[in-house]
């Protein structure tokens, strides 16, 4: 298995530095208050999770860390800079890579085109070339459809498509919305495995999951978000054990 | 016995309403693959285009009296000048109402129109302006009873020329991609680092150099312009674009050429007496294209997947 | 304001020392390039009368309102010109659509209307006696048209060529047609083709009158001014060298040299009347409208709207009077006014003047002088 | 194959194809009243192609669908909505910016008695009808648990509650069967149980068919009678939840090591 | 539902309204009357205009069509025997015949109009979106040349003048009323919500059992014969119809004006026609103002397009869902407050 040229060491170092910082942000749409007053950090090197029900925010809070959406009040900072003000290709050229929730892929593209889009700001062919060639290894129906149009993909393949398109602009942070959402369990495996591996190889994930399970077996971190307020935040481990978060979002 | 008129429908006279319709499809082709341009990325109808063919013409005749510049200077110049207008009004206009339902934006385009259609009445007068071009593209060929200037082919080749170009563009550059990509989903393309605002001014620059060329060509035709003259080439291009299949580049060069070619063959190959009623038939014919390909004819289904 | 219904022509708007005079054009829209240049030859007019002393002892005050080229807004503004500014009277719009439309107005509230610019002969008599026309009709322009190419010309075959979207087109037309085949016999007209208003391109036409078997020795094309020129160009450029005819649209510098040296050769048409006239009337408004414009009058319109102002202030001085109803009687006597566009008389209750037409064609990228006809 | 005599939806031979790829080939099913037949396989496998074709939204390459004795294949959506059959939609298609209570109304109306001239003057068969529609939605809303967002537009909803919505909208129009795809797609598992325990009541109170398609297998195991396993577009394998869930070939194509955590 | 205050309070809005009406008939100048006149035929314009475009989502650019129609064939039917006689000698026997009171001349017009919106509506109305406003907007040029070629029935581009100056603000705004409550009615019902449907997700629509055809053929029909009363309403206005009226621009004023006061609401096309006829009239005061005291400012002939323009393009950035959006007044909110 080739490397993902995206990490610099390849070894997995959790800095205490705080990579992404989120810092008493409301947002919300029209009169819907999405997110109320949220503060939460991932570290470089992290995976942190954020759960929640339907409508908690989730997405929200991805929307307003890649600049999709203003926060109307609060910080937030990446890498110690400000950029809740900051255009969104802006803050992709910092390392940002949000792989948004329902795939939006580009239909009309070819997949070899939807990946090349991913790479849009790159400038080293050669490190491209690589990271495709990962991809591939990863998610061969890929490599079969290379110049299909994207919109005749099958919901899974497009789901993996979006992730490799998001993984092929050599992120610093990946905002991962939903990965496994309509996806079949075989591929929900992969694709936690692939997550997994790219948390081994010293990638910053923030994974927003409705499967909290499987979400909490990978995470160092999680915070669970209900009605837009932080709810509850500490070690995967720690919030897998808690009785409330098994009744509430494990079914259990 | 033969009718009036129509006494010689010979192979020279179809092969000469041939040549017609190509030099007219070509000038609506032009107008429109840049309308259909703009619309892919903003899902803007924009009628205030034809205008900006207005701005380019008037900016080759201005360059062309001020500075005495050579045919080929004057052609750039006025796409420069057209480009920037361009991008000034999208930028004045259309960028804050980015988002808006398609009718809205419309709207807005249209607004645009009566902005510079006005605007031009009051600062350049309403009376019509000679345009004329060097005389060495009006040297007319004569080819076995076929006849046609350098004007005509001259359009021809940039039309098909800057086609082609425009096709590499989108399909081989990282820009041009990046361009489609944005057409269908300009928040994903923001996600991939894109410059939304970047490649919607590009859009414009180039929609809008085109219909510079297209206002030149058509000023050449003509041999003069007024501050109205885009209305109906806009209008054209609307056409045009809808019948190729809005949103497709290719699609609106072949809409461009297929409405050129039936305008001109249904007036020359109907009877005198019912080429009154040409514009009607010309519309039968696209309604019957579009009820036998509802989305134009390179149009992809726009129907989502269930 | 006033709340008086309008029906009573009593009165009228010369409130104290101005006599106001509406003035409806259609200033922006396609109609603009032909109603600018007609406003501006009225302002001339009413500035030349009012430094003389004005109309008995009064200003005229020109109550200018905008159409729009828009049936439903030429409607409101007179209608606003009549009950709210109380004019005595209205000039203006070169085009009879909106003549009609707003002619009925006037015509309710009994204050005379004088078109400027509409040659529909038939426009009197379809608005009503307080309408009248400061041009000629149609009718004998085509007529004119029609024995000059017979007549001079030597014309047997004719090819007609009309914008069908276009009353004032198709009018031309149809006289002219009249006429031609009364003088050269039924089967004198060898095509009869149409464009539409909103074409570029005339080669389809073009490339079916170069099919023809029979050959037409002029080509009568009715167009109005944005048209006349291309037309010509096209033709020229395609290597039609037949003299082409056509009517007052033509009056525009657009026409000449279009096309290279070659383009408005042998083009002849019937107009309102000539620069070159060396009558001092024509002279002094043409040095007049460049002094006061900068620039020379665009058309015949111009020419028009100046005409149209003076004999409106002459039926006032006859009439002695600025009651609308006086005005119109006074108007409706006119025998004898002299105007740039030729000498204007109403006989015989007719409302459309009896004028002579002007034959010009193009010569060294000038208009020439060709003729000066009263048709039979 | 002679068509099951119990069988109120048969299908036979159904082949589906999109210029080079056929999404779907030889497809065949026979549904019993009542049953809730599970529909799982890969991503495109051509399991949301099914029900494209069952409704009617696009027209089969070849194949034939018997509704109660009826020919319904190449009928139009309409028509086979008329006749009972109401899907929900993978990518959820309300009508975003109507009321959550008149996106039921319009599935409700499916069964209206009034006409336009009824309408136009507000005639009393027209009152009393309305009033009939609209009670019967407020029950399904109520039922669903959506009453409280009546007069919110559709598309102001949480992602959840709008997969709510869109299975209310189509029990509004009283389904004989009822096509669910992806029903619990974005719902965390606690979330996903609750939904199953709808379904499962509505089935019960409804008198419904249903076919399910569905990635969470703890929901289709749990509510399914029977399973179809498609991939690349054929029948793999079908039989009892059971069956299925230890089919060596639908583990190696589908269910993968999670097979276990069921 | 109306609740009973509801219904007290609709009827004396509704006896306030005619008050007005019947104060401004006797006592405004025919300037006032006639700008009130072209309001209400606005009104009548856009909001038939709505059941397509506002409620359906069916873009049509064909209205101008149906009112020349209707237009049509109501000055065909009102125009005195002789005089039409005259100007027409050419028309077939049984329409040179034809001849008719002007409110059954109104009801003909909406007729062939909607008559004309059936026969056309039926294949064109399978299209979407763009496809369809070029359909419609194609209809509309067919109209305009035939009317503009079959002179011997139209007159072509002369027009047929000295139409019966039949509209008042009594025909005018009886018939908005009517139209008013119709559409009201529409939209509270199960036809309505169809529409709507239709508008938001068709294909969704469609597998929920709504007849998609019927809809939108009931929706252009409708709307169809209500532009062909204002067309004819229009007609007796002026008192001149011919081709050139019923244009593409004219299509836009009616989508400006419905897109202004805010698309899918009667309200709003309410509204939208009301400001979009008052504010170009106000506005046209300004370029031929000139002369205050003395002070000669050139006149700026378009001036009042481009503020016009300039005015939209902001109201649009600023409210891009137009004035009241896709609200609708409510009497019910209305009497809480
Ligand atoms: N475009 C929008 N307009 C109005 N309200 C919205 C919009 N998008 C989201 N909301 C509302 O904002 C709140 C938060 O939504 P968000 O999408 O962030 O939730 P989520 O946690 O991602 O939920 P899910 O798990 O369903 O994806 C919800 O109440 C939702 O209804
Ligand atoms: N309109 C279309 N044009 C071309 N190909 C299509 C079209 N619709 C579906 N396909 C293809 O058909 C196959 C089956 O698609 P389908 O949507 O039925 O899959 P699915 O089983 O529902 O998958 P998922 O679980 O991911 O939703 C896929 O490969 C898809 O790419
Ligand atoms: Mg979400
Ligand atoms: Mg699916």
């Amino acid at each position: 298995m080739c490397e993902l040229s995206i990490h610099e060491s390849g070894e997995r170092q959790v800095t205490s530095e705080p990579l992404l910082v989120l810092e008493h942000v409301d947002a919300g749409y029209g009169n819907i208050q999405a997110l109320d007053d949220v503060s939460l950090h991932v570290k470089q090197g992290e995976l942190v999770a954020l759960l929640g029900a339907n409508g908690a925010g989730k997405t929200t809070a991805l929307r307003v860390i890649s600049g999709l959406m203003r926060p109307r009040k609060g910080r937030v900072s990446f890498q110690g800079r400000d950029i809740a003000r900051a255009g969104v290709h802006e803050i992709v050229q910092m390392g940002i890579a949000h792989c948004p929730e329902g795939r939006q892929i580009f239909a009309r593209l070819t997949v070899k085109e939807n990946l090349r889009m991913g790479a849009y700001l790159r400038r080293d062919p050669e490190g491209v070339a690589r990271d495709l060639e990962w991809i591939f290894e990863h998610f061969p129906v890929l490599r079969d459809r290379l110049s299909q149009s994207a919109g005749t993909l099958s919901g899974g393949e497009q789901q993996m498509l979006a992730i490799g398109r998001a993984l092929m602009s050599k992120p610093t942070l990946l905002l991962l919305d939903e990965p496994s959402l309509g996806l079949a369990p075989i591929i929900v495996d992969r694709i936690f495995k692939v997550i997994a591996q790219l948390k081994e190889q010293g990638k910053t994930i923030f994974l927003v999951e409705q499967n909290a399970f499987k979400a909490l077996e990978i995470a160092d971190r999680a915070y669970v978000l209900e009605s837009g307020r932080i709810r509850m935040k500490g070690r995967a481990q720690e919030l897998m054990a808690n009785e409330d978060i098994k009744h509430a979002y494990l079914g259990g | 016995m033969q009718r009036k008129g129509f006494e010689r429908v010979s192979g020279t006279y179809l092969l000469q309403q041939l040549i017609n319709g190509i030099s007219l499809g070509s000038i609506y082709a032009l107008v429109a693959i840049g309308y259909t341009m703009v619309y892919g990325i903003l899902r803007l109808i924009n009628f205030a285009h034809g205008d900006i063919l207005m701005v380019g013409a008037y900016s080759a005749l201005g360059l062309a009296m001020s500075l005495h510049l050579p045919f080929w200077a004057v052609l750039a110049g006025s796409m420069l000048i057209a480009a920037l207008t361009g991008v000034l009004v999208e930028r004045a206009a259309f960028r804050p109402v980015r988002g808006a339902p398609e009718e809205v934006t419309m709207i807005t385009s249209l607004a645009v129109s009566i902005f510079l259609e006005n605007l031009g009445t009051m600062v350049l007068s309403p009376q019509p302006r000679k345009f004329l071009v060097p005389d060495y593209l009006l040297v007319i060929h004569n080819w076995g009873g076929l006849t046609f200037n350098n004007m005509t082919i001259l359009i021809v080749v940039l039309a098909v020329g800057l086609m082609l170009a425009l096709t590499l563009f989108v399909t081989r550059t990282n820009l041009g991609i990046a361009m489609r990509a944005s057409s269908e989903n300009l928040q994903a393309a923001q996600l991939m680092g894109i410059n939304i605002n970047r490649i919607v001014a590009t859009a414009f620059i180039i929609g809008s150099g085109l219909a510079a060329v297209a206002g030149v060509m058509l000023g050449g035709q003509y041999g003069r312009i007024d501050p109205l003259m885009g209305f109906v080439p806009g209008l054209k291009a609307f056409v045009a674009a809808v019948i190729g299949g809005i949103g497709n580049i290719a699609g609106a060069a072949v809409g461009g050429y297929v409405l050129g070619l039936a305008e001109v063959l249904l007036v020359g190959l109907l009877p005198p007496s019912l080429s009154g009623f040409r514009d009607a038939f010309v519309f039968i014919f696209l309604i019957l294209m579009l009820l036998i390909r509802p989305v134009g004819i390179l149009g992809s289904v726009e129907r989502g997947r269930a | 304001g006033n709340k008086e219904a309008s029906s009573s022509s009593s009165g009228g708007g010369s409130q104290g020392d101005t006599i106001k005079i509406g003035a409806l054009f259609n200033l922006t829209g396609d109609q603009s390039s032909l109603d600018t240049p007609a406003l501006n030859g009225a302002k001339l007019a009413v500035k030349e009368i009012n430094a003389k002393g004005g109309v008995l002892g009064k200003m005229i005050e020109l109550d200018v309102q905008d159409g729009k080229t828009d049936q439903t807004t030429c409607t409101n503004a007179i209608s606003q010109m009549i009950n709210v500014d109380k004019v005595v009277a209205v000039t203006g719009l070169s085009d009879s659509n909106y003549a009609l439309a707003a002619g009925p107005i006037a015509q309710n509230a009994k204050i005379p209307f004088l078109t400027s610019g509409a040659t529909l002969p038939t426009l009197p008599d379809q608005v009503g006696d307080y309408f009248f026309l400061c041009p000629f009709g149609d009718n004998v322009q085509a007529y004119a048209g029609a024995e000059f190419a017979y007549n001079d010309l030597h014309a047997k075959k004719a090819y007609i060529l009309t914008d069908k979207a276009m009353d004032y087109t198709v009018t031309l037309s149809k006289y002219f047609k009249e006429r031609f085949t009364k003088l050269a016999g039924p089967d004198s007209i060898v095509l009869e083709d149409s464009y539409q208003t909103s074409d570029v391109d005339f080669k389809a036409q073009i490339t079916r009158l170069k099919a023809l078997s029979t050959k037409p020795d002029v080509l009568y094309v009715a167009a109005d001014p944005s048209k006349c020129g291309v037309i010509a160009k096209q033709m020229r450029d395609a290597g039609v060298t037949t003299p082409i005819l056509g009517g007052d649209g033509y009056d525009t510098p657009l026409l000449i040299g279009l096309g290279g040296k070659e383009g408005s050769k042998n083009v002849y048409f019937t107009t309102h009347a000539s620069m070159d006239n060396p009558d001092p009337v024509v002279q002094n408004f043409i040095k007049a409208y460049q002094e006061e414009y900068k620039k020379d009058p665009e058309n015949a319109f111009a020419m028009l709207g100046y005409d149209a102002i003076y004999l409106l202030a002459d039926a006032i001085k006859r009439a002695n009077s600025t009651d609308p109803t006086a005005i119109r009687d006074a108007l409706a006597k006119t025998t004898d006014f002299k105007g740039v566009t030729g000498s204007i008389a109403y006989k015989d209750g007719q409302r459309v003047p009896t004028k002579s037409v002007t034959i010009l064609t193009v010569k060294d990228g000038k208009f020439a002088f060709v003729k000066e006809v009263i048709p039979q | 194959m002679p068509p099951n005599p119990n069988s109120i939806l048969h299908v036979e031979g159904l082949t589906k194809r999109f210029r080079g790829l056929t999404a779907l080939e030889n497809y065949a099913l026979d549904l019993e009243p009542g049953e809730i037949l599970g529909i799982i396989g890969p991503n495109g496998a051509g399991k949301t192609t099914v029900f494209n074709l069952l409704t009617g939204l696009i027209e089969p390459s070849a194949g034939t669908i018997i509704w109660k004795d009826q020919v319904i294949s190449y009928k139009s959506p309409r028509f086979i909505a008329s006749q009972g059959i109401i899907r929900t939609f993978q990518n959820i298609r309300l009508f975003n910016d109507l009321t959550v209570l008149d996106n039921v109304m319009i599935a409700a109306q499916i069964h209206k008695r009034y006409g336009l001239v009824a309408t136009l003057l507000s005639l009393p068969s027209f009152v009393q009808e309305e009033r009939r529609l609209e009670s019967w939605c407020m029950e399904l809303l109520d039922l669903m648990g959506l009453a409280q967002y009546r007069s919110r537009p559709a598309g102001s909803l949480p992602y959840g509650e709008q997969r709510k919505l869109e299975i209310a909208r189509a029990l509004a129009a009283r389904p004989e069967l009822l096509l669910l795809d992806e029903p619990a797609a974005g719902m965390n598992p606690s979330e996903s149980w609750g939904l199953m325990e709808l379904i499962r009541k509505i089935h019960d109170t409804f008198n419904l068919t249903v076919l399910l398609i569905e990635h969470d297998m703890r929901v289709v195991m749990n509510l399914s009678n029977r399973l179809q396993v498609l991939s690349y577009g054929k029948i793999i394998a079908e039989g009892q939840p059971q069956e299925i869930q230890t089919h060596p070939q639908v583990i190696e194509a589908y269910l993968g090591r999670s097979a276990a955590y069921v | 539902m109306l609740n009973r205050r509801e219904k007290t309070c609709t009827l004396v809005a509704l006896a306030l309204v005619i008050g007005l009406l019947a104060l401004a008939n006797s006592f405004l100048n025919q300037y006032y009357l006639r700008l009130i006149n072209v309001m209400g035929i606005n009104i009548i314009l856009v909001v038939s205009l709505n059941f397509t475009n506002g409620l359906t989502g069916v873009f049509s650019l064909g209205h101008p069509g149906f009112m020349a129609v209707g237009a049509y064939t109501a000055a065909l039917l009102t125009i005195p025997l002789r005089q039409k006689a005259f100007i027409l000698p050419d028309l077939p026997a049984w329409l040179a015949q034809a001849h008719a009171s002007f409110p059954v001349a109104l009801l003909a017009a909406g007729t062939v109009a909607a008559i004309c919106a059936f026969l056309i509506g039926y294949p064109v109305l399978r299209l979407r979106g763009h496809y369809l406003a070029l359909a419609t907007l194609g209809f509309l040029v067919i109209v305009q040349v035939v009317v503009t070629n079959v002179s011997q029935i139209t007159r072509g581009a002369r027009g047929i003048n000295g139409l019966p100056p039949e509209t008042n603000i009594w025909w005018v705004y009886g018939i908005t009323i009517a139209l008013i409550y119709l559409s009201w009615r529409l939209v509270h019902s199960a036809y309505g919500r169809g529409m709507m449907a239709i508008r938001g997700d068709d294909l969704a629509a469609e597998a929920l059992g709504v007849n998609l055809v019927k809809h939108r053929m009931l929706a252009f029909t409708l709307g169809a014969f209500f532009a062909g009363v204002g067309g004819a309403l229009w007609g007796h206005l002026i008192t001149v119809v011919s081709p050139n009226a019923f244009s593409f621009a004219q299509a836009f004023i009616l989508v400006v004006m419905s897109v202004i006061g805010g698309m899918g609401s009667i309200t709003g096309s309410i509204i939208g026609a009301v400001v979009m006829t008052l504010i170009p009239e106000a506005l046209r005061g300004l370029e031929v103002g000139t002369t205050i005291a003395g002070f000669h400012i050139p006149p700026l002939y378009g001036l009042s397009q481009v503020i016009y323009s300039v005015a939209l393009i902001i109201v649009l950035a600023v409210r891009p869902q137009g004035i009241v959006g896709l609200r609708e007044f409510s009497m019910r909110r209305w009497l809480k407050n």
